[in-house]
C-alpha cells in the first residue's frame, strides 16, 4: 500500500506538478501585459523544484509506489540539470516570445509538464511508468512544436514530429510487450532478474532490438534521426533548445533504466547494437552538418553526432561507461542550451538569427555574444580546454575500456570532421565582414545576457574544472 | 613566488590579457601598454628560472602538482627540465618582440589581437611545463585556438582556407595522440608522464602508440609529408602569428617527440628511427628543392622551416641509432643537443626572418617576391638585419643556424656516413634558397617605383630585429651556456632511451 | 485451440500493417493517424494476451495505460493536423516537404 | 719567451672593431675617418704580426697552443675557439695582414668616388679578421669558421656593387659554389671527429696514425680507406675555397667585385685558405696516397687547362684571374707530390706578385675609367711609369724568370713533381711544364696590350658637367653610357696611395724568393707544422742539390721552364709588338680552339643548365607535382572535397517526406534485427 513515505520520495515531483496546476490557473485569470510574472514564477517554481531534488537526495537509491518509482544519484543528478536547464530556456525565450507574439501561459505549463515527465522517466521503476513519463514529455513536446500556430513550419515540424514519435513509442510499446511475454514482469528490477531463467531469449532480444529504437529514437540516434533537423528547424527556437537539453537528459536516463536497470544481463547484445548505431549517428551527423546553412539545422546534425558519442560511453556497460555517458548528455545539455541561448539572443522581430550567414561579423557588431557562442562551439566541437573536450575525453576512454578500439577511432576521425563546421561557424563571426542589412539585436535582454554569460563561461569553467561532477556522477551509478 | 614559478608563468599572460581585453576597441594604445607590460613582466619572470634551475643536476624541477580531477587522477602537475627552461625563455623573449612588432602594424581589434597573443604565450608556456600527459595534451589543443583567431581574423586573402587548414590538421594528429594517452591510462590509471615512462609495454603496444604519437608531433613539427598547413599558414598568418608559429609552435613538436616518444615507447621509437630519419632528410632535400623555386617570401622561408625542423627530428632519432645500435652515447647527446640547440636556434632565426618579411609587407602590402628588387638602395638598414638573418637561415657559422646543424652532422656521420650526407646537402641549397631570395629582393636596381618609395626601419623595428640579431649572435659565439642549460636533461634523455623495455 | 502463437502473430501481422500503412501511404495524414492507432492495438493484443497466458494481470493495467495515452495522443495529433491544414490547404503527406536536406 | 695571449687576441679583433665601427658608424665617422680607423687597426694587427713572427723565427718562442673559451662541451666531444701559432701561422699571418694593409691603402684611392666607401672598408677588415681567425686556429671548429666567414665576406665583396646584376649574380655562384666545397669539408670534419674523436689539431694529428687500417663502410661491401675518404673529404673543402676544377667556375665571376678585392681575397689570401689548409693537414694528407694523387691530378689539371683560358681573354682583370686558377693549380700540385713547403712558399710569393698585378691593373682601370677591356687599352706605359714597370715586376715573377720570387717557388714545385713518383705525377709534370709556357704566353700578351703598342682609345675632352668625378659612381655600371675606348681626358698616372702598395710589393716580388728559399723550402723552416714522411720527402732530395739562390737562379737559366718562357716571350713580342694582325689570323686558323678556350669549355654553361635550371626544374617538380597536386591535392582537399561530396550526397537522404523518415526507422529495425541475427541468434 503507498504510504506517506512515498508521497515524501515524490515531493518534488508531486511540487511541481501541483505548481504547474496553479500556473495553468493564474494563467487564466492573468491579463497579457501580467504574463511576465507567470515567467518568473515558473522560474521560481523550478528553482524550488532543484532545491528539493537536491534537499531530498540522502544518497543511496530509495524506491516508492512498489518500486515505481526509483529515486537515486543518476535520477537527482539528471532532474537538476534537467531543470537547470529549463530555467535557462525560460530565460533565453522571453525576448524571442514576446517579440513573436507568442509569450503565453501555455508555453510554460506545457513546459513545465514535459520536465515533470522527464522526472518521471528518469526515476522510472517499472515499465509503465517508462511509457507514461515518456508520453508526457513526448505530448508535451509536440504541442510545444506547434507553439507558433501561424508558422507553416512549425506545423509540419509538429506532424512529423508527432507521426514519428508516435511511430516509436508503438515500437517501444511492442518491444515491451515482448519483454513482458518473455519474463512476466514490468517491474525493471523484477526484469534484471528475471532475464537470466527466461525460457524464450530470442523474444526476450526481440524485445530488446525494439525498445531500443524507443530508446534510439528518443536520443536521435541515427538512423532514427530522421525527425531531428525538420523539428530543430521548425519548431520555435526556444522549444528546440529545450527539446535539444532537457529532452536528451531524459532520453539518457530512459535508456539508462531500460539497458542497464532492466535488460543489463543482455548488455551482450546491445552492446553491438548500440556501437552500431553509434557508428550511423557519428557519420551521418558529423557528414550532413557539412552541408548545411540554417544553423538550427546545423545544431541538430550536430545533435545527431553526439548522440553518437554519448552511445560510445553507454556502450561500455560498466557505472564508469555511464558516469561517461551521463556528463556528456549533460555537458551536451549545458552547450546547446548555450548555443541556442546565442541564436535567441540575437533573433528580434521578424527576424530568426537563423542562417549562418546571419553570423556574419557578428565579432564586430557585438564581440562578446561572438565570444560567447565561439566557447560554446568550441565546446561542441571537444577542444581543449572547453567543457566539451573531458566529455569526449571519458567517452572515449569508455569506448576503449569496452575494448572497443576500433569505435574510439571512427569517433576520434568524426571529430575531425565535425571541427570543420563548427569552425566554420567561428569563421563567419569572426573572419567574415557584417552584412549591410542583418541586424541582429546587439543590446539583448539584461537577464538573457547575464543567463547566457554563465552558461558559456561555465563550460569554460568546468572544462578547468570538472573533477567534482565527475565524481558526482561516477558516484551516483556506483553508489 | 618560486613555489609557483611556473603557475605564474603560465597565469601570469593570460591572466594579463583579460585587462587588455577590457581595454577595448576604443584605447588601443592602453591595450598596446598594458600587454607589453605583461609580456615584459612574463619574461622577467621567466629569466627567475635560471638561478632556480639547477643545471647540473638536471632532472624535472620546480615541480608544483595539485590534484586536479580526482576520479581520474589527473594532476595539475608542472615541472621543467633544461630543456623546458630554453624553450620557455624563448618563448617570453618572442613574446615581448611579438608585440612590439605588432604596435602600430594591427590597426584593427589591437586589443583582442594582444590578448589572443598573451593567452598564446601562456599556453605554450604550459606546453613546456606539463608533466602530466592530459595537461599537456590541454594546452597542446588549447593553443589552437588563440592562433586560429590570430590567422583568421588578421591575416591574408586567404587566411580562412590557412586557418581552417591550420586547425584541422593539428587536430587531425593529436586525436590519435589523445586515444594513445587514454590507452596508456587504462593500462597505468595515471596520467602522469614519469610513471608512463616506467610502465611496461610490449613492442605491439609500443609501436601502435609510437605512430599515435608521430602523427602528432610530426603534424606540429612538421615533417614531410605532413608539413602542407604550414606554408599556407605562413602565408597568411600576420607577421605575429606566422613568428611564433616559427618561433616557438612548430617546437613544441620536436618538444613532444622528448616527452612522449623517447621515454615512453623507446623501443618501438628505436625500431622506427630509420622512418623518422628517413623522413628527415627528405625534409631536407625534396624541401630545399621546393623552396627554391617559391615565388612568395613567406612561403619560402616556411618551406626553409620545415627543412631546418628535419634536423631537430634527425637529432632525436638520430641518438637511438647511435645509443642503441652502436652505443656511442655520448655521439647520441651530441646529436641529441644539436637537435635541441637547433630547435632554439630556428626559433630566433625564423621568427627574425617573418619579422623582416612583416617589414617589407608593411610598406608594399606584398610579399611577392618579384615586386620587389633593389630594396637596399632605399632601406640599408634594413639590408643589414636582412644579410645577417639570411646568412643564419643558410647556417653559417658565427650564428645559431650553424651551432644544431653542426652538431647533429656530426652525430649523424657517426651514426652513418649516408646520413650525413644527405644532411649536409642543407649546405648548399639552404645557401641557394635563401641568397637567390636575398638577390632577388635586396640586391639589383629598383624597379619597382613603390619599392622606391620604402622607408628604413624604424627605431621600433629596429628594436625587434637587433633583439632577434643579438640573441642569434650570441647563440652562435657561444652556445655553451645554453648546451650547459640542457646538458644534464639530454644526458638523462639518453640514458633514458638506451633502455629497453621488452 | 487457440495458443499464445496465435494472439502472437495476429499483433504481429496487425503490427506490419500499421507500419506498412505508415509508410506506403503516401496520400493523407489521417491515414497516418490510423496506422498509429492500428500499431498500439497490436501492442494491446500483445499485452492482453501475454497477461492471460503468463496468468500476471500487470499487463492488462498497461493496456488501460496505453488506451488512455492513446486517446490524447490521437488529440493532439488531430489538433497538429487542424494546424496543418490551415497553413498550408492541405494534408496530403506528398507535399509536406518544406523542410529537408 | 711565450707569445701572450692579449697580442693574438689584438691582432684578431683589431681589424674586427675597425669593422664595426667603420660599418655601424659610417655617417659618424665619414671617409676619413672609415679608412683611418681601419688602417691604424690593420697597423696594429699586421705590426704585431711581424713581432710574432720575429719571436717564432728569431725569438725562439714555443708555438702557442691555447684555448680562449669553450664552444661547446658534450661528454667526451669538446670544441673551442683558439689559436695555434706556430711558423706557419705566424708567416700566413704576416702575408695576410700584410697585403691587407696596403689593399686598405690602395683603396682609398681606387675607392674615392664610390658611395659605399665605409662600407667597402668594413668588409675589407671584416675579411681581415675572417682570414686571421681561419689561418690562426687551433681547431676544426674555427677552422671552418673562417673558412665560411670569408665566404660571406667574398660574397658582400664581390656583390658589393649591389646594383650590378652580373655583380649580384656572380657573389651569389661564388657563395653557393663554396658551399658546394664546405660540404665535403663539413663531411670531412664530421670524418674526422668520428674516427679520431676530436676537433682539435694536435690531439687529432697526435692520433693520426691511428687511422691506418681502419676503414668507412660506405655499403655492405665496400669499405674505403679511413684516411683516404677523411683527406679527400677535406680536399673537396680546398677545391672550392682555392677553385680547383671543376668548382673553378667561381673565381673568374668574383671579378665583377672592385679590383682591391680582387687582389687581396681572390688571389693573395682566401683562395689560398685551400691550400694553407691541406699544408696544415699534412700529418693526414700524409696517410693517403690515393687522395695525395687526386689532389695532383686536380692541381695539374686545373694548372694547365685554366691557363689556357687566360689566353684568349681581353679583359685585363680575368686575365690575372684565370692566372691565379693557374698558380693555384701549381700550388695544389705541390702538395699532391707531399712538397707542402712548396706549397706554402709559392702561397707566399704568389700573394705578393699576385696582388700586385691585381693592383696594377685596378691602377690601369682607374687610368682608364673604369674601362678593363684591353683591346681599348696599349701604350699606357708613357703616362703611368709607375704602374707599367712594377706591374712588369709582377709579371716577371709570375713567369718565374729566375731570381724573381716566383721563379724559386715556382721551379721547386716544377722539380718536386719531376722527382715524385706518385700515381699521376707523369701527367703533372707535363702540365706544369706546358703551364710555364702558358703562363709567360698570356702574362706577355696582357703587359703588351695594355702598356705597349699603339694606343687603341680616344681621348674626347668632355664639357657640359662641372666636375666629372661626380658621374663615376653610376659609370661603375655599364660605364656611365660612355663608348668603349672613348676617355674624357687623357690617363694618368694614380694617386700615391695607389702606387705606394705597388711599390710595396714590388719589393717582395723581386725579393722575397732569393732570401727565404733556402730556410722555407730546404731548410726544414716550418718544423713540426708540416709533416712529411720520409719516402714522399721530394724537397729533402731537391735539398741535396740546393747550394744557394744565385746558383739555383743561374741553373734556372739553362732550365726547360725558363727555355719555355723564353720562347713564349719571343712570340708574344712578336705578335704584339711587330705584327698585330697575326693574333688574328692565329685565332681564326685555331678557330674550333678558340671556341673552346673562349667558352671556357662550356663548364659555366653545363653547370647552369645542369644544377640551376635543373635545380629550379627539379624544385619546380617537387612543388607542383608533390606538394601542390599530390599531398595538397589529392590527400587533403581531396580528400575534403570527397568528404564534401558525401555529406551532399547523403542530405539528400533527408528527402522531407514523412514516408521515408518512417521507412529510414524500419530499416534501422531491419538492421538491427538482421545484425542479431547473423552475429547472435545462434
Amino acid at each position: 500500500m503507498p504510504t506517506f513515505n512515498d508521497i515524501l520520495i515524490m515531493v518534488p515531483e508531486f511540487f511541481l506538478v501541483a505548481a504547474a496546476c496553479v500556473l495553468l490557473l493564474a494563467d487564466a485569470f492573468m491579463k497579457p501585459s501580467e504574463r511576465v510574472y507567470l515567467h518568473w514564477m515558473s522560474i521560481a517554481v523550478l528553482a524550488v523544484t532543484i532545491y528539493l531534488v537536491v534537499f531530498k537526495q540522502t544518497g543511496g537509491t530509495v524506491t516508492a509506489f512498489n518500486g515505481m518509482f526509483i529515486r537515486d544519484g543518476v535520477a537527482s543528478i539528471l532532474k537538476v540539470f534537467a531543470l537547470l536547464t529549463t530555467i535557462l530556456v525560460f530565460i533565453y525565450a522571453r525576448p524571442y516570445l514576446q517579440d513573436r507574439k507568442l509569450f503565453v501561459g501555455e508555453f510554460y505549463t506545457l513546459t513545465i509538464f514535459a520536465v515533470i515527465g522527464v522526472m518521471l522517466l528518469v526515476s522510472a521503476g517499472n515499465l509503465i511508468m517508462i511509457y507514461l513519463g515518456l508520453e508526457l514529455l513526448t505530448l508535451s513536446s509536440y504541442a510545444l512544436v506547434a507553439l507558433n500556430r501561424d508558422s507553416s513550419l512549425s506545423s509540419e515540424a509538429a506532424i512529423k514530429y508527432f507521426v514519428l514519435g508516435a511511430l516509436s513509442s508503438g515500437m517501444l510499446l511492442y518491444g515491451m510487450s515482448m519483454v513482458y511475454g518473455a519474463t512476466g514482469t514490468l517491474s525493471l528490477a523484477q526484469l534484471h532478474t528475471a532475464i537470466p531463467s527466461s525460457t524464450m531469449p530470442h523474444l526476450l532480444v526481440f524485445g530488446l532490438i525494439f525498445m531500443i529504437i524507443g530508446i534510439a529514437f528518443k536520443l536521435g540516434a541515427a538512423p532514427f534521426h530522421m525527425w531531428i533537423p525538420d523539428v530543430y528547424q521548425g519548431a520555435p527556437t526556444p522549444v528546440t533548445t529545450f527539446i535539444g537539453s532537457a529532452s536528451k537528459l531524459a532520453a539518457f536516463g530512459m535508456a539508462y533504466r531500460l539497458l542497464e536497470t532492466g535488460m543489463g544481463d543482455l548488455a551482450q547484445h546491445w552492446q553491438l547494437m548500440l556501437a552500431a548505431l553509434a557508428v550511423l549517428s557519428l557519420a551521418i551527423g558529423n557528414l550532413v552538418a557539412i552541408v548545411q546553412t540554417n544553423i538550427k539545422r546545423l545544431l541538430a546534425y550536430s545533435t545527431i553526432s553526439h548522440m553518437g558519442y554519448l552511445l560510445l560511453g553507454l556502450v561500455n556497460a560498466t557505472p564508469e561507461g555511464y558516469s561517461a555517458a551521463m556528463f556528456y548528455a549533460i555537458s551536451y545539455a549545458l552547450m546547446s542550451t548555450a548555443a541556442f541561448g546565442v541564436i535567441l539572443a540575437l533573433s528580434r522581430a521578424g527576424f530568426e538569427s537563423e542562417e549562418i550567414d546571419d553570423f556574419k561579423g557578428l565579432n564586430q557588431r557585438s564581440p562578446w555574444m561572438a565570444f560567447l557562442m565561439m566557447l560554446a562551439l568550441f565546446s561542441l566541437a571537444g577542444v581543449p580546454p572547453m567543457f566539451g573536450f573531458f566529455a569526449k575525453l571519458l567517452v572515449l576512454q569508455a569506448a576503449i575500456h569496452a575494448g572497443m578500439m576500433w569505435l574510439a577511432i571512427v569517433g576520434a576521425v568524426f571529430a575531425i570532421i565535425g571541427l570543420y563546421y563548427y569552425l566554420r561557424v567561428v569563421k563567419v563571426m569572426y573572419f567574415d565582414k557584417p552584412v549591410e542589412g542583418a541586424q541582429v539585436r546587439l543590446q539583448p535582454d539584461f537577464t538573457l545576457r547575464v543567463a547566457l554569460s554563465l552558461n558559456a563561461l561555465v563550460l569554460l569553467a568546468l572544462g578547468l574544472w570538472w573533477g567534482p561532477l565527475l565524481g558526482w556522477c561516477k558516484q551516483a551509478f556506483v553508489g | 613566488m618560486f613555489n609557483h614559478l611556473l603557475s605564474l608563468l603560465i597565469w601570469l599572460p593570460i591572466v594579463g590579457a583579460v585587462p587588455v581585453l577590457l581595454a577595448g576597441s576604443s584605447r588601443p594604445n592602453t591595450a598596446r601598454w598594458i600587454s607589453l607590460l605583461m609580456a615584459i613582466l612574463t619574461f622577467a619572470v621567466s629569466l627567475f628560472l635560471i638561478p632556480q634551475y639547477n643545471a647540473t643536476t638536471g632532472g624535472m624541477q620546480l615541480a608544483e602538482s595539485h590534484l586536479w580531477i580526482d576520479a581520474l587522477n589527473v594532476h595539475y602537475s608542472l615541472a621543467v627540465d633544461g630543456i623546458s627552461v630554453a624553450l620557455i625563455l624563448l618563448t617570453t623573449f618572442v613574446g615581448i618582440l611579438v608585440i612590439i612588432g605588432a604596435w602600430e602594424v594591427i590597426q584593427d581589434k589591437p586589443h583582442q589581437y594582444m590578448a589572443a597573443m598573451l593567452v598564446l604565450e601562456g599556453l605554450m608556456i604550459g606546453v613546456f611545463c606539463a608533466t602530466d600527459a592530459l595537461l599537456f595534451y590541454v594546452f597542446f589543443e588549447a593553443m589552437l585556438i588563440p592562433m586560429f583567431i590570430l590567422i583568421g581574423i588578421w591575416g591574408g586573402p586567404r587566411r580562412v582556407y590557412a586557418t581552417l587548414k591550420f586547425f584541422i590538421y593539428t587536430f587531425l594528429g593529436s586525436i590519435f595522440m589523445l586515444i594513445g594517452l587514454i590507452y596508456l591510462y587504462l593500462k597505468a590509471g595515471t596520467f602522469d608522464l614519469h610513471t608512463l615512462a616506467m610502465l611496461p609495454l610490449t613492442m605491439t603496444e609500443q609501436s601502435w602508440l609510437f605512430f599515435a604519437f608521430l602523427i602528432a608531433f610530426a603534424v606540429k613539427v612538421p615533417m614531410v609529408p605532413v608539413h602542407t598547413w604550414l606554408p599556407d599558414a605562413h602565408v597568411e598568418a600576420p607577421t605575429g602569428g606566422s613568428v611564433v608559429l616559427a618561433a616557438v609552435m612548430l617546437k613544441i613538436g620536436g618538444y613532444g617527440f622528448l616527452r612522449f616518444s623517447l621515454p615512453i615507447v623507446p623501443d618501438a621509437s628505436a625500431h622506427f628511427a630509420w622512418l623518422i630519419i628517413l623522413l628527415s632528410l627528405i625534409a631536407v632535400v625534396y624541401i630545399g628543392y621546393v623552396a627554391l623555386v617559391q615565388e612568395d617570401m613567406k612561403k619560402l622561408v616556411a618551406y626553409s622551416s620545415v627543412a631546418h625542423m628535419g634536423f631537430v627530428t634527425l637529432g632525436i632519432f638520430i641518438a637511438f641509432m647511435l645509443a642503441r645500435e652502436l652505443g656511442n652515447t655520448d655521439a647520441a647527446r651530441l646529436g641529441m643537443q644539436g637537435a635541441m640547440v637547433q630547435m632554439i636556434s630556428h626559433g630566433f632565426v625564423s621568427g627574425a626572418m617573418f619579422s623582416c618579411i612583416g617589414v617589407l609587407y608593411d610598406r608594399l602590402h606584398t610579399r611577392q617576391i618579384k615586386d620587389y628588387g633593389g630594396v637596399v638602395n632605399v632601406m640599408p638598414w634594413f639590408g643589414v638585419f636582412y644579410v645577417f638573418f639570411a646568412m643564419a637561415n643558410c647556417g653559417l657559422p658565427g650564428t645559431s643556424g650553424f651551432v644544431g646543424e653542426f652538431m647533429v652532422i656530426l652525430a649523424s656521420f657517426s651514426a652513418n656516413p649516408w646520413i650525413a650526407l644527405f644532411a649536409a646537402f642543407t649546405l648548399i641549397i639552404g645557401a641557394a634558397y635563401t641568397l637567390w631570395l636575398v638577390k632577388r629582393v635586396l640586391w639589383g636596381e629598383v624597379t619597382n617605383p613603390h619599392v622606391a618609395e620604402m622607408k628604413d626601419i624604424n627605431a621600433r623595428e629596429t628594436l625587434v630585429l637587433g633583439g632577434f640579431a643579438a640573441m642569434v649572435l650570441i647563440v652562435g659565439i657561444w652556445p655553451e651556456p645554453l648546451i650547459h642549460l640542457m646538458d644534464s636533461s639530454v644526458t638523462q634523455l639518453v640514458q633514458v632511451l638506451a633502455i629497453h623495455k621488452v | 485451440m487457440i495458443t499464445l502463437s496465435h494472439y502472437i502473430v495476429l499483433g504481429a501481422i496487425l503490427f506490419c500493417i500499421s507500419v506498412a500503412g505508415l509508410f506506403i501511404n503516401r496520400k493523407n495524414v489521417i491515414v497516418l493517424l490510423m496506422a498509429i492507432e492500428l500499431m498500439l492495438l497490436a501492442v494491446n493484443i500483445n499485452f492482453v494476451a501475454f497477461s492471460r497466458f503468463g496468468h500476471d494481470v500487470a499487463g492488462q493495467v498497461f493496456v488501460f495505460f496505453i488506451l488512455t495515452v492513446a486517446a490524447a495522443e490521437s488529440a493532439i495529433g488531430l489538433a497538429i493536423l487542424v494546424l496543418l491544414f490551415r497553413n498550408r490547404n492541405t494534408v496530403n503527406v506528398a507535399e509536406i516537404d518544406s523542410m529537408k536536406g | 719567451m711565450e707569445i701572450s695571449t692579449s697580442i693574438l687576441l689584438t691582432i684578431a679583433l683589431a681589424p674586427l672593431v675597425g669593422c664595426l665601427l667603420a660599418g655601424f658608424f659610417a655617417k659618424q665617422v665619414g671617409r676619413v675617418g672609415a679608412h683611418s680607423i681601419t688602417i691604424l687597426g690593420l697597423l696594429i694587427s699586421c705590426g704585431l704580426s711581424f713581432y710574432v713572427l720575429y719571436q717564432i723565427t728569431a725569438g725562439n718562442a714555443p708555438v702557442y697552443n691555447h684555448t680562449i673559451y669553450t664552444w661547446f662541451d658534450i661528454g667526451r666531444f669538446n670544441a673551442s675557439i683558439g689559436f695555434l701559432i706556430d711558423r706557419l701561422t705566424a708567416m700566413m699571418m704576416v702575408v695576410v695582414t700584410f697585403v691587407s694593409l696596403l689593399v686598405h691603402i690602395y683603396t682609398i684611392g681606387y675607392m674615392a668616388d664610390d658611395d659605399g666607401y665605409q662600407r667597402f672598408f668594413s668588409y675589407i677588415s671584416l675579411f681581415t679578421f675572417s682570414m686571421l681567425m681561419l689561418v690562426m686556429s687551433n681547431n676544426f671548429l674555427q677552422l671552418f669558421f673562417g673558412w665560411e666567414a670569408v665566404g660571406l665576406v667574398s660574397y658582400l665583396l664581390i656583390g658589393f656593387w649591389y646594383k650590378r646584376s652580373t655583380a649580384t649574380f656572380a657573389s651569389l655562384k661564388a657563395f653557393i659554389v663554396n658551399r658546394v666545397g664546405d660540404f665535403g669539408f663539413l663531411l670531412g670534419i664530421a670524418a674526422i671527429l668520428y674516427f679520431l674523436g676530436t676537433l682539435d689539431y694536435a690531439t687529432a694529428f697526435a692520433h693520426a696514425p691511428s687511422l691506418i687500417g681502419k676503414t668507412l663502410t660506405i655499403t655492405q661491401n665496400t669499405q674505403w680507406d679511413a684516411a683516404t675518404v677523411i683527406c679527400i673529404l677535406l680536399f673537396i673543402g680546398a677545391m672550392g675555397k682555392s677553385a680547383q676544377v671543376p668548382l673553378h667556375v667561381w673565381l673568374p665571376d668574383s671579378m665583377e667585385g672592385p679590383t682591391p678585392i680582387s687582389a687581396l681575397i681572390h688571389a693573395a689570401t682566401m683562395v689560398t685558405a685551400g691550400i694553407f689548409m691541406v699544408a696544415r693537414m699534412s700529418p693526414l694528407y700524409e696517410l693517403s696516397d690515393t687522395a695525395l694523387s687526386l689532389v695532383l691530378v686536380i692541381g695539374a689539371t686545373g694548372a694547365l687547362f685554366t691557363g689556357l683560358i687566360g689566353i684568349v681573354q681581353n679583359d685585363i682583370k680575368r686575365v690575372v684571374a684565370y692566372s691565379t686558377l693557374s698558380q693555384l693549380g701549381y700550388m695544389t700540385v705541390a702538395l699532391g707530390v707531399s712538397a707542402y713547403a712548396g706549397a706554402v712558399f709559392h702561397l707566399m710569393t704568389h700573394a705578393f706578385f699576385k696582388a700586385l698585378l691585381f693592383l696594377g691593373a685596378g691602377s690601369v682601370i682607374i687610368a682608364m675609367h673604369h674601362e678593363q677591356d684591353m683591346r681599348y687599352m696599349g701604350g699606357l706605359r708613357k703616362y703611368m711609369p709607375i704602374t707599367w714597370i712594377t706591374m712588369w715586376i709582377g709579371a716577371l715573377a709570375l713567369c718565374g724568370v729566375p731570381f724573381f720570387s716566383g721563379f724559386y717557388s715556382k721551379d721547386a714545385i716544377i722539380e718536386a713533381v719531376h722527382d715524385s713518383h706518385r700515381w699521376g705525377s707523369g701527367y703533372a709534370y707535363f702540365c706544369v711544364l706546358v703551364g710555364a709556357f702558358v703562363t709567360a704566353t698570356y702574362t706577355f700578351r696582357q703587359m703588351y696590350m695594355t702598356f705597349h703598342g699603339k694606343e687603341r682609345f680616344k681621348v674626347v675632352e668632355h664639357h657640359g658637367h662641372g666636375d666629372h668625378h661626380d658621374d663615376h659612381h653610376d659609370s661603375h655600371d655599364e660605364h656611365g653610357g660612355h663608348e668603349p675606348g672613348v676617355l674624357d681626358h687623357a690617363p694618368k698616372e694614380s694617386p700615391w696611395v695607389v702606387t705606394l702598395p705597388l711599390i710595396l710589393l714590388a719589393i717582395p716580388s723581386l725579393f722575397v724568393g732569393m732570401f727565404t728559399v733556402k730556410p722555407m723550402l730546404y731548410g726544414n723552416w716550418f718544423g713540426d707544422a708540416i709533416y712529411v714522411q720520409h719516402f714522399h720527402n721530394v724537397l729533402e732530395e731537391l735539398g741535396k742539390g740546393f747550394h744557394s739562390w744565385w746558383q739555383t737562379g743561374l741553373e734556372g737559366l739553362t732550365q726547360l721552364p725558363f727555355i719555355f718562357v723564353a720562347i713564349a716571350f719571343v712570340i708574344t713580342t712578336y705578335i704584339y709588338l711587330f705584327n698585330v694582325a697575326l693574333a688574328d689570323k692565329i685565332k681564326r686558323a685555331l678557330y674550333p680552339i678558340w671556341v673552346i678556350l673562349d667558352r671556357k669549355y662550356w663548364v659555366d654553361n653545363i653547370y647552369f643548365a645542369v644544377f640551376a635550371r635543373g635545380g629550379v626544374m627539379l624544385g619546380r617538380m617537387f612543388w607542383k607535382g608533390g606538394d601542390a597536386a599530390v599531398i595538397d591535392g589529392v590527400l587533403i582537399d581531396g580528400s575534403a572535397s570527397m568528404i564534401q561530396r558525401i555529406a551532399s550526397a547523403m542530405r539528400r537522404l533527408q528527402s522531407g517526406y514523412l514516408y521515408h523518415y518512417a521507412f529510414a526507422m524500419i530499416l534501422g529495425l531491419i538492421l538491427l534485427l538482421g545484425g542479431y541475427w547473423l552475429v547472435g541468434g545462434h
